[in-house]
């Protein structure tokens, strides 16, 4: 329990702009499939479009906030909450700099494990609250495939806890001074990156929502801020994983001495937002139960293997 | 920092391990009945880490994982056999299970 | 070559295990191989044992294999014990043996369970062969009793048949009588004089009892019990007719080479115990005189080919035991041999009979037979003439000595002599009987197939023929058994005496031949009378002993039995039961089914035993 | 950090008497993991992080989201959540709760003669791994194969 860092600024001002932050994605990543994809995209409020954000902002904020007669209304106002909640208490423990971030914990690592697995029940609340198939199918998918995948997420983490020896994101990211983690835990990285995309059920593994099958899937029967809730969310998972994989792989703030670390630090998480959203670009969705086996029988023994490995070169070192 | 008696934590988990003994006693549906089950359970985890934390040992918290294991088997069986049994009654009444009587 | 002897008993019992493993999945020519092989080489060891026992002067020999078991100062030990007597025994089980397991090499060729019979005759010869060898009447026990298993395992050979089973049991249940009797006295010898080896046993008891004391008297009873059993002696005859029920060659092992020799056996081996009392012995030779009248009046009546040898069998075991009974053990072991000789030769030859046609037993149903089966016809003629005693066949030497031998004893002496005289007229028209009606006389005609013998059927025979005619001037090595030193006494007798014994079988024949060859005397012209009719339904029947053992032992027993169904410890145990039951009735209550109410006593207790555990 | 532990307690103890009490089997297992989660809360603050972050992970968000995965596949409905109502009756809680009574007294009476406070320091993931491989290494073995147990059980029972 360590506090030094925690202060009211820091968690006011970080709360703030990782909202921000991702609300902007919204921007961002519609300019940026535009361009992959050779358009123009939103462009007319404000300059390059900027301001676009801003008026769905108001747009939502001002819709009727309604909730279906059928639906139960406890869970269905509950469920787009618990995913903010979760994804932004996760960003307690991420250290973005030194001296920026909300707790120096030593289970930082596991933290952030169980707030993804909280993360679940948001979806599955909302299906099972909606009282619609859609939304009970989506949710059933979204919730096989966030418990399989959170599973594999824990195995592949734990071959840089045992580089690094402590579940400290801090001090994962002050052991990277030789060199990032990218390098020796390769496997886990890949691995990573891919149940980290599914677990924020981004495309191209969005299965839970895919609008071709089973209409928005968990949240078809949202609107309003409710389902703005849900909508920042997604996006607030995709700047999750981006500085995750940028503290556990890349040696988090640390760079070259001409830039502060922060900005180092956003660099390289922004170029991992891209990465993700060139993916929505380029690649088509996978059917569910490909999805499933994909991870059961490939994933899952290959991050075994990788911490066997690891686990066999420490000990022998 | 202010120390917390041991007591007090011993207490709680009576308490919650009282509450999940009424649940099991009084309920009829058999997903609350394995619902209170696992307040049981947790209660005695619970006291195990208080005693964890009386003698600032680890057992307490192996013993408190040995649980954790246990119940995720229970539940794993469980659960499997409230869908057999929902399968076969189509209801979720532990009072139909009553065939096996003397 | 003597330290070999262990081979004996071990050589059969490997071949009976290698087959019981293997259980059937062996090809037939290898079964025959294992089950007729090991008796070969056992007989070929006891043939080289026997060369040197008799070129070294006939010395006990005597081999521990190991030791039994060890309570206290009993120790009984696998040991095996030569002298003459096992010698001699040895030799015809393992020789004899050998003959019939050749023949059912061919006979048995059909049967699906060729194995299973093989092993059961290596065993059934494994266990004799450790009979006879025995040194402690321990390990003759334990022989004596698989003697016993065997002939009920071969009994019920073919046990798809009930009737087969009902024989089998029945000479499994007979024969228990007497070795319960054997048992009782194997126990009071070993309470009375501490041992049971047989040699220090006889020691023991010449120093030890007087001549006709109590203990000797029942003690010498009790084998006797055991030895009738074995022997189909009266009253425990009643098995071997109905153990024909097996395979010819198993009748032909039981009667001549092993089980029904066993109480002869036991008589000569401990003949030193009879000798202490005189009253006892006599016994025997009544038993046997008896035994030997009654078997030769009922094999007169018969009907069936393999009835009549066996009850042949049961007048010549008479013969051995009257024998037995005078004191001349030597010649009644002699007989044994003789006997075995031209019973297995007659079984045999009857196998062959039967076998050609397709299991005929009813003599009156066959006929004309002599061009149609040479080679039966020839050991029968042989066999029949050894059988009833025709001069110079090996029958004629021993039954003389036997005959002899109780006619020199004085006083019922010459009793036993005329009844054993009358039996061997008997003899001689039943045996000829036998032989006039199936090879002679008009031919039946529906079955005119060819003599099936093969090499290994026909050559025993031939063998046998040999003995059965030459076997008298044998010459066997007993004298040193019996004798304790004293010279072989010659019995003197007038020549009338030979005369009457040379000339009583030959009646015999000369009846059989004028009622059932030429005609001149006719059978149903006898049975015309009332009393002959009735006559005939006796013997026919056995003497009717069936039915006194159903009247006398059966009837009573089930009766008892009927009794005891319904009595107080019943009723005690049924209240028992009763009480539990409405206990649990009770207690059954309580299991409503229904899991709130096991969950609210389980909480109940559970707060019971914390109440008890904080407040006591 | 005392007051953190009777505010974690408090809403556990409430939270688990709306569990036992509510109809409708989600909100009671909503109530059920906020009250795993106060009492993952409540490890913290005894100094058992790892404790702590298993109940959230294991039990509250794998064996729980497993109940709720099994609610979806049975879909009560409304008239199930009638039906329970109907269950509660009052007459059915007078019993359990006189027994909870005695015990809870029973438990009190017992554990309040137990006066010592708690050490405060921490025992992190490391002490706990190094017991737990070092001398109970038989232990893990032992779960492995009862988790195993349980996976065949469950996948045999759940078989069609």
């Amino acid at each position: 329990m360590n506090w030094e860092v925690g202060s009211g600024l820091n968690i006011g001002v970080i709360l703030l702009t990782v909202i921000i932050v991702a609300a902007m994605l919204i921007w961002v990543e519609r300019r940026l499939l535009s361009l992959w994809q050779e358009r123009l995209g939103p462009n007319r409020v404000g300059p390059f479009g900027l301001l676009q954000v801003v008026a769905d902002m108001i747009k939502i904020f001002t819709k009727e906030d309604w909730v279906p007669p059928f639906a139960d209304k406890f869970s269905f106002v509950l469920a787009p909450a618990i995913i903010m909640v979760a994804i932004l208490l996760s960003f307690a423990v991420v250290p973005f700099a030194p001296g920026v971030g909300v707790i120096d914990s030593n289970i930082g690592v596991l933290f952030v494990l169980a707030m993804a697995s909280i993360g679940a029940y948001s979806v599955m609340l909302a299906g099972l609250s909606s009282d619609n198939k859609y939304a009970l199918l989506g949710s059933l998918r979204a919730a096989a495939q966030m418990i399989s995948y959170e599973v594999f997420m824990g195995v592949s983490l734990l071959g840089v806890v045992a580089l690094s020896g402590s579940f400290n994101l801090r001090e994962i990211v002050l052991a990277q001074a030789d060199g990032w983690y990218v390098i020796p835990q390769f496997i886990g990285f890949v691995i990573f990156l891919i149940a980290g995309i599914a677990e924020s059920h981004r495309l191209p593994f969005d299965i839970p929502e895919a609008e071709q099958e089973i209409c928005a899937g968990y949240h078809t029967e949202y609107s309003g801020m409710k389902f703005g809730m849900f909508f920042v969310g997604e996006y607030l998972g995709l700047v999750l994983i981006s500085s995750l994989i940028t503290v556990l792989f890349f040696g988090g703030w640390m760079g070259p001495e001409f830039l502060p670390p922060i900005i180092w630090f956003v660099i390289k998480s922004f170029i991992f937002i891209a990465f993700f959203i060139l993916l929505r670009a380029a690649i088509p969705r996978p059917r569910y139960d490909q999805l499933m086996s994909y991870g059961w029988l490939f994933l899952l023994p290959l991050s075994l293997l990788n911490l066997l490995v690891t686990g066999a070169i420490i000990l022998s070192t | 920092m202010e120390t917390i008696p041991t007591e007090h934590g011993l207490i709680l988990a009576g308490i919650l391990f009282v509450l999940g003994f009424i649940g099991v006693l009084t309920r009829r549906n058999i997903v609350f009945v394995l619902m209170s089950l696992e307040i049981m359970l947790n209660a005695s985890g619970l006291a195990f880490i208080v005693a964890a934390a009386r003698w600032g040992h680890a057992e307490g918290q192996i013993m408190f994982l040995m649980i954790l294991t246990l119940a995720a088997a229970e539940v794993a069986v469980g659960l499997g056999l409230i869908i057999q049994m929902y399968r076969k009654f189509q209801t979720v009444d532990i009072s139909v299970l009553s065939e096996m009587n003397g | 070559m003597q330290e070999f002897i262990w081979l004996l008993p071990t050589l059969p019992l490997l071949g009976f295990l290698s087959l019981a493993i293997t259980g059937g999945s062996l090809p037939k020519r290898a079964v025959a191989a294992i089950g007729a092989g090991s008796i070969g080489a056992a007989f070929l060891v006891a043939a080289l044992i026997a060369v040197e026992f008799l070129n070294a002067g006939e010395e006990v020999f005597v081999y521990q294999a190991w030791v039994w078991m060890s309570v206290g100062s009993f120790s009984p030990g696998f040991t095996f014990y030569l002298d003459g007597l096992s010698l001699v025994m040895m030799l015809i089980i393992t020789g004899v043996g050998f003959l019939i397991h050749l023949y059912s090499t061919g006979f048995m060729f059909d049967d699906p369970s060729y194995s299973r019979f093989f092993s059961y005759m290596n065993l059934f010869v494994a266990a004799m062969l450790m009979l006879v060898l025995a040194d402690n009447l321990v390990l003759l026990y334990l022989g004596w009793e698989g003697v016993g298993l065997c002939s009920y395992l071969l009994i019920g050979f073919w046990y798809e048949n009930p009737a087969n089973g009902y024989a089998a049991r029945k000479a499994f249940v007979v024969t228990r009588v007497g070795d319960t009797s054997m048992a009782i006295g194997l126990f009071l010898l070993f309470r009375e004089l501490g041992t049971l080896n047989i040699q220090d046993l006889m020691i023991a008891a010449q120093s030890e009892w007087q001549i006709g004391t109590g203990m000797a008297v029942a003690c010498s009873l009790l084998l006797l019990g055991g030895a009738v059993g074995k022997s189909a002696q009266l009253p425990l005859q009643a098995w071997l007719p109905d153990a024909m029920a097996g395979p010819t060659p198993i009748s032909a092992l039981i009667h001549a080479a092993t089980m029904v020799t066993a109480g002869v056996y036991l008589i000569a081996r401990t003949h030193i115990l009879f000798e202490l009392a005189p009253s006892v012995q006599l016994l025997v030779a009544w038993v046997g005189l008896a035994t030997l009248l009654m078997a030769g009046f009922t094999a007169m009546t018969q009907h069936d080919i393999k009835r009549i040898l066996a009850y042949s069998t049961i007048s010549q075991i008479g013969y051995m035991f009257l024998g037995l009974g005078v004191g001349a053990w030597s010649a009644s072991v002699f007989h044994l041999m003789t006997h075995a000789f031209f019973k297995a030769l007659l079984f045999l030859a009857a196998g062959t009979v039967i076998y050609s046609l397709h299991h005929e037993h009813d003599i009156f149903k066959m006929g004309g037979k002599r061009k149609q089966l040479p080679i039966a016809f020839a050991s029968f003629m042989i066999g029949s003439l050894a059988l009833a005693a025709f001069p110079f066949t090996s029958g004629y030497f021993s039954k003389d000595e036997i005959l002899l031998a109780a006619y020199a004893t004085g006083g019922p002496g010459v009793w036993l002599w005329a009844g054993g005289v009358l039996g061997a007229f008997l003899t001689g028209i039943y045996s000829f009987r036998l032989v006039f009606v199936v090879f002679f006389g008009a031919s039946h005609g529906h079955h005119d197939e060819k003599e099936k013998t093969g090499f290994s059927m026909a050559t025993p025979l031939f063998i046998l023929m040999l003995l059965s005619l030459l076997g008298g001037w044998i010459q066997i090595p007993v004298e040193s058994v019996f004798n304790h030193g004293q010279a072989h006494e010659e019995h003197h007798v007038s020549a009338l005496i030979h005369g009457i014994m040379i000339a009583v079988p030959l009646v015999g024949i000369a009846v059989s031949y004028l009622f059932f060859f030429s005609g001149a005397l006719s059978v149903e012209k006898l049975m015309s009378y009332k009393f002959s009719k009735i006559l005939h339904r006796f013997w026919f029947s056995g003497w009717a002993m069936d039915a006194l053992y159903k009247h006398l032992l059966i009837n009573p027993f089930m009766w008892l039995a009927r009794l005891n169904r319904n009595d107080f410890f019943d009723a005690l145990y049924n209240s028992v039961i009763a009480i539990s039951r409405s206990a649990h009735g009770l207690v059954a209550k309580t299991q409503t089914g229904y899991l709130g109410w096991y969950l609210i006593s389980m909480a109940a207790g559970l707060t019971a035993v914390l109440a008890v555990g904080v407040y006591l | 950090m005392s007051l953190l532990f009777y505010l974690a307690a408090f809403v556990a103890v409430i939270s688990t008497v709306a569990v036992i009490l509510q109809t409708n089997v989600v909100h009671a297992l909503i109530y059920l993991i906020l009250s795993l989660l106060s009492v993952a809360v409540i490890f913290y603050v005894l100094g058992s992080p790892f404790a702590a972050v298993l109940e959230a992970i294991v039990y509250a968000g794998a064996i729980m989201v497993l109940f709720l995965f099994v609610i979806m596949m049975l879909n009560l409905g409304q008239h199930t959540r009638d039906q329970e109502k109907k269950w509660l009756s009052l007459k059915g809680w007078i019993l359990p709760c006189l027994l909870a009574g005695v015990l809870l007294f029973q438990l009190v009476s017992v554990l309040s003669s137990y006066d010592q406070n708690m050490a405060p320091e921490t025992v992190g993931v490391l002490e706990v791994s190094a017991l737990l491989f070092g001398p109970y290494v038989l232990a893990v073995e032992l779960a492995s194969i009862l988790l195993l147990a349980g996976l065949i059980s469950a996948y045999h029972l759940a078989k069609k």
